[in-house]
Order: structure tokens, then sequence, then C-alpha cells
């Protein structure tokens, strides 16, 4: 069989297993719980030696996987009458989360089966002001705000802060004017930027937070405006005022 | 064209986000025109799309109305634009599943129905606003909960979450002989 | 509609930028069109939408075709975009999230943690009542304090303040790709 090629990505041991499932035509209900055992453990010793990175669950099914084993050897569960005696079949649980796995693996084909928005279809293009004519007072779509941005706004504010806490007011009003001053500049040059293009320095740290800085400042002195038509799009800095169409 | 199946079009094609007929209703309340005229003017103009067969068609998603391109364009669009469509990696499009069905849904009820942990995956769709938090669990530790947001309804095209296959559906369907990986093509 | 001119429609619709007729000449040029056929396409269809005066008309600019909407329906869209809730600044985010995580704070407190002052910012969010005064610091000056209101809570659905996720919570939510040690800081 075409063992080595079918390597492939899994999503989890239960991936794995399944998909060992699906190659050895089993019936899911009826596991031959030796041959898929060691089969499971090939795999992991193949994906070791690729050096691909296995993660502890894929450890932890292995370990389920030897102990459920050595409980179908157990003298009192003949074979026949495993599943339907009163002792448990010890697969059982296994099987049921196998089971949901599976069926929410099917649900994830039919999403990614529908008409995807940006693959298959696709949204107006141009900005809200260049789609409505005459339009110059309709202001810029922003992003509707929801809880992880205010968590991640806070955690990106703590990050920025670092472990040493709060700067000194001094050291960074005279910084702040200064690189305010530079983005003032550039957007004169070229009326408007990207957001990304006013960190040059991106590896200086003090420098990538005081232009963040400065940027607020001058977007809350109504100085330039800074906007963002999709969620993590690129964000567009522009004079405000200063920005004419057609 | 009347005028307020103008206005109408005019609306649906200015706006980022599917519009609801309720929005449309409050906008033209003055016109005295009820809700199912305004969805009446939709359906119209939906049909009228669709008869014509051109560059667009007009949608419904997400408890609203959306023009966007005909899908069987989309390579086309593709090409003009010279990008690659998104991808959604299948270990995201698993945890949506699991989101979708199961909400609101703790990320240890996720881990447990994927076999992994699926802390960066959730991140990733937070970030891409598919999912958001929605409250908190009444068990100790009170975990997060998480659900489906509107984007998620307009990316994958559902009128609503109702538009959703069942689980049991999933079940019937027998994944035979086919390879595991979700992958885009 | 022959398959050219849906073709040309939809990428006019979907492109960022005013469409030059060359560009669409190179996409489509395995079809065998000239740019003289290219430009009577546009024509066409840009009389269809002026004759039909519907929501939208397509506009020569810049060197290129562009759909937008129709001049005298601006008023309509500028309205209908006014009624939809206020979306929050970066910077008021910010100071909001400030305000909701050190509550009850003073303004020279979030100055402090933004390293701007936050004088305007504040105001904006007591004037949406996002944020409210809960009192007086007892140190020298009395500094105001803030707090977050109600309102708040609705705006972002949370039942009360002890469902805002803890900055732990987050952190646990690692990104794609980082490491995924099971050992919590």
């Amino acid at each position: 069989m075409d063992y080595e090629v079918k390597l492939e990505v899994f999503q989890g041991p239960l991936d794995l297993l399944l998909y060992l499932i699906r190659k050895n035509e089993i019936d899911i209900a009826d596991i031959p719980i030796a041959l898929i055992t060691r089969q499971y453990l090939e795999h992991l010793e193949m994906m070791k030696s690729l050096n691909l990175d296995l993660a502890g669950e894929y450890l932890v099914l292995a370990a389920t996987l030897i102990h459920i084993k050595s409980r179908m050897l157990l003298p009192e569960e003949n074979e026949g009458e495993a599943v339907e005696g009163e002792g448990e079949d010890p697969r059982q649980e296994l099987v049921a989360q196998l089971r949901e796995y599976q069926a929410f693996k099917e649900a994830a084909l039919a999403l990614e089966r529908r008409p995807l928005l940006e693959r298959d279809v696709f949204k107006r293009g141009a900005r809200i002001e260049d789609a409505v004519a005459a339009g110059g007072a309709v202001e810029e779509e922003e992003m509707e705000m929801d809880l992880f941005d205010l968590v991640a706004a806070f955690q990106r504010l703590l990050a920025r802060l670092g472990p040493s806490g709060p700067m000194t007011v001094n050291r960074e009003l005279l910084s702040l004017k200064r690189c305010m001053e530079t983005i003032m500049d550039n957007l004169r040059q070229r009326g408007g930027m990207a957001f990304d293009d006013l960190f040059p320095d991106g590896r200086d740290r003090r420098k990538v937070i005081y232009t963040f800085l400065a940027l607020l400042e001058l977007v809350k002195m109504g100085a330039v405006k800074a906007f963002q038509t999709t969620p993590f799009g690129p964000i567009r800095v522009v004079l405000s005022g200063g920005a004419d169409h057609g | 064209m009347d005028e307020i199946r103008a206005i109408v079009e005019a609306v649906l094609f200015a706006a980022d986000l599917p519009v609801a007929p309720e929005r449309l209703v409050e906008l033209l309340k003055e016109r005295g025109v009820d809700r199912q005229g305004i969805v009446a003017v939709l359906e119209d103009l939906r049909e009228e799309y669709a008869q014509r067969r051109g560059g667009m068609e007009i949608r419904r998603v997400a408890g609203g109305y959306q023009f966007c391109t005909r899908p069987d364009l989309a390579a086309w669009i593709r090409r003009y634009r010279a990008g690659r469509p998104p991808a959604l990696s299948a270990a995201a499009l698993e945890t949506l599943a699991v989101v979708a069905y199961r909400q609101p849904v703790t990320k240890a009820e996720i881990d447990a129905v994927r076999g992994v942990d699926a802390g960066g995956v959730l991140k990733g769709l937070l970030e891409r606003k598919l999912i958001r938090i929605v409250g908190r669990k009444e068990v100790p530790g009170r975990p997060i909960l998480y659900g489906t947001t509107k984007r998620f309804l307009e990316v994958f095209h559902l009128k609503d979450l109702s538009e959703l296959p069942t689980l049991e559906e999933m079940r019937a369907l027998r994944p035979e002989g086919e390879p595991g990986g979700g992958t885009a093509p």
C-alpha cells in the first residue's frame, strides 16, 4: 500500500485513528484493536523520524489504545461475546468519541464546500467613499468592536509597556513630539500611507512604541485619520481633510 | 425604476454588511413602506439579477440581503486580483464546526471533541471575527463560552444557524474513502 | 448576458480601484478580446445602468471604470449609515480597556499606562455612557475615579464585570504556531 505517501498532516490523534480505520476498511464499531494499535504506533514512529512535532495528545491516545488492547486480552472476554456480553466493551468510549469527532469532521467539510466569501464570492471592492457618488461626507466604516478587541487592546498596551512598567513622562513627551512631526511630514509628502510603512525600524521597540503613541495622539487631535475596512485588514493613515477623491 | 427600489439597491450596493429588511423599513418609514413591501422589493431585485445572469447577484445571508459576485466567476476575480483565496485550515474548520453546533461551548469541550488543544486555533478564529466570546459557563472555574458571529454566517453563506445541516445528517454521510485532510482547493 | 460582459461586470464590482480597460484586455486575452472590444463592453454596461436608473451607475474616473451609487441617492446612504451603532476608535478602545480592567482608576493612572493624555477620549467615553465617574480617590488633589457603566456591559454582551476575560485566559489562547507547552506561567 502507499503507506509512506499517505502520511499527511493529521489534525490530531483522533484524525490519525480515523484515517487508519478508513484505510483498513474497518467497521468503526468493531475495531480490531491489536492491528490498529500496531499501525498507530508505527505512524507515530514515522512522524517522529520525520521530526514532525508530536503533540502530547498523540501519546495519550497511544496509551489508551494499549490499555484497551490489554483489557481485550483478559480471559473473561472471549471473542464473539465481547460486544454483547454484560461486561462492557473496553472500546466503547473510544468508539463514541471517534463517532462524534467524525461527525464534526464531516460538518467541517460541509462548511468548506459552501460558497465562501472571498474565495467563491466577492463583496463590493471599492471603499465606501469611492462607491458612493458625491458621498464625500460618508464616514469611513470602522470595525465593530467586540469583547476580544477590548481585551486584545489591553494586552497590547501591557505588552508595549513591557516588564519595566510605565516610562517616564519627560522622555516620552520629547520623543512623542518628534515622532508626531515625522509622521506629519511623511503624510504631507505622500498624502496617505499604509500603517506598516510608518514603522521603518520595526526592530527598534522604543521607536515603534513612540511612533504608535504619536499616531494615536495625532488621531485624537484630529490631525490624521487611521482606518481599516476589514478586521485585520491593512490600516491606512491619511491627513484629515486632505483626502479628496474624484 | 421607481425611487424606493433604486434606494434599496443603492443601499445594498453601498453597505459593507448584509442589509436586514428591518433597517430598510426604518430608513424608508416616512415613505410609508412596510416590511412586506420592502421584502417584495428585495426579492424583486434578487430575481432581476438572477434572470440577468450578469456579474453580480443578490444573496440572502446572515439575516439580510447582500450583493456579491456570481460564484462561477470567482476564478476571474481571483486572477484579476492576483490573489490566493484566504485558506481556512482544516483545524480551523473543525473547531468552527464544533463551535457552530455546540454553542455556547467552552475550550475544554472543543478540545475533548477534537482530541487536541484548540488554543491557537480559537485565537485565530476570534481575530478573524468568525467566533466571539459569549459569556462564562456557570461551573467551577467559570470557563469562557464561545459562539459564532454574524460574520461567520456571512462568510459561509448561511441565512441563519438553522440552515446548517444537522449533525445527524452529517453522521448519516459515510465519508467512504475520503482522505482525511480538509484542504481548500 | 454573454460571459465576457458578466466577467467585466463582476471585476468592476469586486475591484477596489477603478478598472482600466487595459487590465481587462490583459485578463481576457485568451478570449481574444482587444481593447476596442473591451471598451465597447464597458460603455454598453455603462449605458445599461444609466438607462435603468437603479441604485448604481458606472462612471469613468482616473482612466478607468467604476461602479458607484447614483449621486442623487447619496443622502439615503448617509442616513442608512448613520443609523448603525457607532464604532469605537482604537484610542477609545484602549482607554476603555484600561478603565474596564483597572477600575476604579484615575485619569493620571490611565495616562501613565497609555503614555498619552486621555482627556479627550475620556470625555467621549463619558458622553457615550460607556464609563462614568464613580468617586474620588482619597489622595492629595482628590482626583476623579472612573469605572464602566451598565451600557458598557450591554455593548460587550456581558452579564457582569466578572465575565470579562482575564488576561491569563487570553494568554492561554496562544497564537497558532507558537509552542503549546501545557505549562502556565
